[in-house]
């Protein structure tokens, strides 16, 4: 045994749990088989955690760990590395299917095939999130969008296979021009693996390098779809919304993100390709006001969560792209990356209990149409809830994702507008949390009490309301409270493995100062006066307006096209 | 050389063409079929350039062609096959519920729910 | 609204081709370092003699782990959607080849000549597949495609009458796969962890012992894809399905 | 030769896009997947003739035989 390895775990572990629940599946009577069920979560997804802590002292000293798969030499072999990104991305992925799958147990698909089908996800995140090899990372990324695609498609509802199979030919015919860029490289360099293509790709002509450029687009442009800013998320609003609930959760929280720290090392590939963070970091904040203002004309209670998520991803992507513009080996970069990171922790946290909670919601109201669902507590008291924790929990959500202290949602918010304060991002943000406040004012309607005269329950509902969907719920509202009350702690952890250097730079005076106190009041009046314009005469029009937008199969690809044209124009002219 | 380059282009761009423009969505999946193809002949048809023997080492053998392209592209068949499995699996599916093959006719019928 | 739909696809196209034109027609001539490291080297340090396969499943076994997790989930994702469909129609199912004779109408498109031959052939072909997994560190072929064939062999026995097998009863055929599965799992984690220099250390032996590992994984593979395909074939006919 | 059995292979997928039965489509994919193998061949790629004659040509078209079978093999005009 090898100690240098130790840190391919959170790959294998899952894989090794998957492989138990399906020989339980086979062989064993159902009893055994759920309890094959919790072994192979406790095996696969909670030691990995346990495994990342430990790593943490070697991150910090030596900064990253790397292998070649089977000890061959590393010109052919596959190099995996494991770093203090990889570190963020596996605790990210574990610690959110958990509360994901408890949930799934009662109510979403809960075959041991659904657990199989979590570990190998998680099995497959933490590979895309070690590889430095193309190749892989072509397979890795297949073989998450698979998962994704069977998930949502596991409910059989026909607009759930429906959107399923648009994302799938969408995302799977990206990754052919995936396929056609790493072709085009190694031609180019005779290798596959990061270090050496870096090396080759400074010793080639001009002429050449313009042609390594239009490869590294096509690689770009197929992970920019995964990760869906705002030309490209065609496929998302369907396939998010028509999922099973803990499945939007799995892909609103984690799988949108991790394609895109994997582009963190796709763009160290070549220095030039820095001329396009200052684009996308426009693109990103433009995608966040532009997510906004569609999820304040939704009426389904889904879709709006939905278009929030393209709406937060847009926040990340402006943090993570002008984080790339100063290099994140600087410190403001670093600092950028850390609120990215930060951002999208605290989003896939929040996220995951919105859509949790909102689901157990309106499958209880059994309609999802936000103008006509009112109190829903009601309804849930008869499915047997005793104490109202769902709209807790859901008040908790929205608070946390409106930035109001002392959630998560307010510290990363404020940490991520903090270092883009002098440029104009800054403002279209501050618009952007705006519009969040408001459409969550209108989301949260759903629990006010309902004119219509409600009878008081005179005989004791029938049926025990499931104790795993308040487990999964009450885990996540934790989190995302411990998270927001120890936010100093955090960016301490984080600021040790991102910054070299002795500095510590945030203060808790960033976030508690009467400036920024006081811009929170404001965005909350803001919103609340927006709130009040948009369901108006005049502004309901507007909305109704951007509601009967639809797209086509087509417009997509033209979206594609359209996306890979910009970004070439940009970088060759 | 130029003329195998521009075939494989145009199965590449018949492909395409397919994909984004059928209605029918099995030929849709024929588009991406095609796509994954044209790619594939590619990979082997410029590996296959350095060299003429196939890679399996003996005592006589000199000169074989780069090893690694057929390699990947062992990978790449497979997960084109598989997607496209997949992909069938659902259009039966959609078919079952629906009843059209239409991509615009099942995109009307599934608008107003939910 | 049909102009602009044409208009469109034209723009799309046109732009993807201006994109993908100067990869495909690049003149620049094909790397050969890899090439000469392997025909040096490659047979040294896996002991198989089939570059291919010495690549496939030694340099880089985890792109062959992660294309098995790609035919693990299409599979499991196809067969939910196949049994859905089943479970909904189960009465206007009953197609014309179903399995099981009782079953099928009588217009049935299929002869007696085919059920014969079927099961004459089955046993030849499951015997060429062995042969292609077996070989495949040697000769072209390997674990995969011989589970092609070992699949359609399997189809073969299932299609006709004659020969009586427990081979095509899905639960075995599961058994097995799950089996195989988790064997898979446990070599490449030896090979990945408990190696250190594992390959290099034992290629000086005997040739057949060097390449003891990638026979076993050619096995391995052979058996998980041989079976996953046979019950997705097999479900897809009409046959009896797994649970 | 290679010019020939590509122009081929061009032939079959224009073929494959434009015929209304959709059986036809599929045996003229399974076609072009078999003119691929044999150009592999003459590429000195046995193992991917191989696996593109056996995936290619049997697992794909098995299952888009199935999947026509329980859908419709005419293709509507619109």
């Amino acid at each position: 045994m090898n100690i240098d390895n130790f840190f391919l775990a959170p790959i294998f572990l899952p894989l090794l749990a998957a492989s138990i629940v399906l020989m339980s599946k086979s062989f064993f009577p159902v009893k055994l088989r759920r309890f094959c069920e919790y072994i192979g979560i406790l095996i696969g997804l909670l030691l990995p955690i346990l495994i990342v802590f430990l790593l943490y002292p070697y991150v910090i000293n030596n900064g990253s760990l790397s292998i070649v798969i089977g000890s061959y030499t590393p010109k052919i072999g596959i190099i995996y590395k494991f770093d203090s990104l990889s570190l963020v991305m596996i605790l990210l992925t574990n610690l959110l299917s958990i509360p994901a799958w408890i949930y799934s147990r009662k109510v979403g698909p809960a075959h041991s095939y659904f657990t199989a089908l979590v570990l190998i996800q998680s099995a497959t995140i933490a590979a895309i999130s070690m590889t430095s090899d193309i190749f892989n990372l072509f397979v890795c990324l297949e073989v998450m969008g698979l998962v994704a695609y069977v998930l949502i498609a596991s409910k059989q509802e026909r607009s759930a296979v429906f959107a399923a199979f648009n994302y799938m030919m969408y995302s799977s015919s990206s990754m052919v021009f995936f396929l056609l860029g790493s072709f085009g490289l190694y031609r180019l360099t005779g290798s596959l693996a990061y270090q050496e293509i870096t090396k080759t790709l400074m010793t080639l002509s001009a002429k050449e390098q313009n042609l390594a450029l239009v490869c590294l687009l096509l690689l770009i442009v197929p992970i920019l779809l995964r990760v869906a800013i705002m030309p490209l998320s065609g496929w998302l609003i369907n396939a998010h919304s028509k999922a099973p609930h803990a499945v939007s959760a799995l892909l609103s929280g984690i799988l949108i993100k991790i394609p895109l720290f994997v582009l963190v090392r796709v763009f160290s590939l070549s220095p030039v390709l820095q001329n396009l963070t200052l684009l996308l970091s426009y693109i990103g904040a433009a995608t966040a006001l532009i997510g906004v203002l569609f999820a304040l004309a939704q009426s389904d209670a889904k879709k709006l969560l939905a278009y929030h998520s393209i709406s937060q991803i847009g926040y990340i992507v402006t943090a993570w792209a002008l984080a790339l513009h100063h290099g994140i080996d600087t410190t403001i970069g670093a600092l950028l990356l850390i609120a990215a990171l930060f951002h999208s922790f605290s989003h896939a946290i929040f996220k995951g209990l919105l859509f949790l909670s909102i689901g157990t919601a309106t499958d209880a109201a059994g309609s999802r149409d936000v103008y006509k669902i009112r109190g829903v507590n009601y309804m849930l008291r008869q499915k047997g809830e005793k104490f109202p924790l769902t709209m807790i929990c859901f008040l908790i959500g929205a608070l946390s994702i409106m930035a109001i202290p002392p959630f998560n949602g307010f510290f990363s918010k404020t940490l991520l507008t903090y270092y883009v304060k002098t440029s104009i991002h800054y403002t279209i943000l501050s618009i952007a949390g705006i519009g969040t406040i408001a459409s969550f004012i209108k989301l949260s309607r759903i629990f006010l009490p309902s004119k219509e005269i409600k009878k008081p329950i005179k005989e004791l509902p029938t049926s025990k309301f499931p104790f795993s969907i308040h487990l999964s719920l009450i885990i996540l509202a934790l989190l995302s409270l411990l998270t927001g009350i120890f936010a100093q702690e955090l960016f301490g952890l984080l600021e040790n493995m991102f910054i070299s250097t002795n500095q510590r730079p945030i203060k808790a005076t960033i976030f508690f100062s009467k400036s920024n106190l006081l811009k929170t009041l404001y965005t909350v009046l803001g919103g609340i006066l927006l709130f009040i314009i948009a369901t108006n005469k005049p502004g309901s029009k507007i909305l109704h307006k951007l509601k009967s937008l639809k797209t086509d199969f087509t417009d997509q690809y033209l979206a594609f096209a359209i996306t890979i044209a910009f970004l070439s124009s940009f970088l060759l002219i | 050389m130029l003329i195998e380059r521009v075939l494989i282009f145009l199965i590449f761009i018949t492909g395409f063409i397919g994909l984004i423009s059928m209605k029918n969505i099995i030929k849709k999946i024929i588009g991406l079929n095609l796509l994954n193809s044209a790619v594939v002949l590619l990979f082997i048809l410029e590996a296959s350039r350095i060299g003429d023997k196939a890679p399996i080492l003996n005592d006589k053998i000199q000169n074989i062609v780069d090893p690694i392209p057929q390699a990947l592209m062992l990978t790449a068949i497979v997960i084109g096959v598989c997607v496209t499995a997949l992909s069938l699996a659902m259009s039966v599916r959609l078919y079952k519920t629906t009843g059209s093959l239409d991509i615009t006719i099942i995109k009307e019928r599934l608008e107003n729910e939910y | 609204m049909k102009k602009t739909s044409f208009f469109k696809i034209f723009l799309t196209t046109f732009i993807i081709s201006l994109a993908v034109l100067p990869i495909i027609l690049s003149n620049k001539s094909w790397p050969t370092l890899a090439r000469d490291y392997l025909f040096n080297q490659a047979f040294n340090e896996t002991g198989a003699s089939n570059t291919v396969s010495s690549i496939y499943l030694g340099y880089r076994l985890m792109d062959t782990l992660g294309e098995t997790l790609v035919l693990l989930v299409a599979i499991t994702g196809t067969m939910s959607i196949l049994l859905n469909l089943h479970k909904q129609t189960l009465e206007s199912v009953e197609t014309e080849s179903s399995l099981s004779p009782e079953k099928r109408p009588q217009n049935a498109l299929r002869t007696n000549l085919v059920e014969v031959v079927a099961s004459k052939l089955g046993p030849i072909i499951l015997l060429f597949g062995l042969y292609v997994m077996l070989y495949g560190h040697i000769s072209p072929g390997g674990g995969f495609q011989g589970g092609v064939i070992v699949a359609s062999a399997i189809v073969f026995l299932a299609l006709g009458t004659e020969v009586k097998t427990k081979l095509t009863n899905s639960v075995v055929l599961s058994r097995i796969e799950a089996f195989s599965f988790i064997s898979l799992i446990l070599v490449t984690t030896y090979v990945v962890f408990f190696t250190d220099g594992f390959f290099s250390s034992i290629a000086t032996d005997s040739p057949f012992v060097s390449a003891s590992i990638i026979i076993l994984l050619n096995i391995i593979i052979g058996l998980k894809v041989g079976t996953s395909l046979a019950v997705m074939i097999i479900a897809m006919m009409g046959g009896q399905h797994a649970h | 030769m290679n010019i020939l059995l590509l122009s081929l292979i061009l032939c079959l997928a224009i073929f494959s896009l434009i015929a209304k039965d959709l059986l036809h489509s599929i045996i003229a994919l399974s076609a072009i997947s078999i003119l691929s193998a044999l150009l592999f061949t003459f590429l000195k790629a046995p193992d991917v003739a191989i696996t593109e004659a056996a995936v290619g040509v049997g697992v794909s078209t098995i299952i888009y035989v199935w999947a026509i079978r329980h859908t419709k093999r005419k293709d509507e005009e619109k």
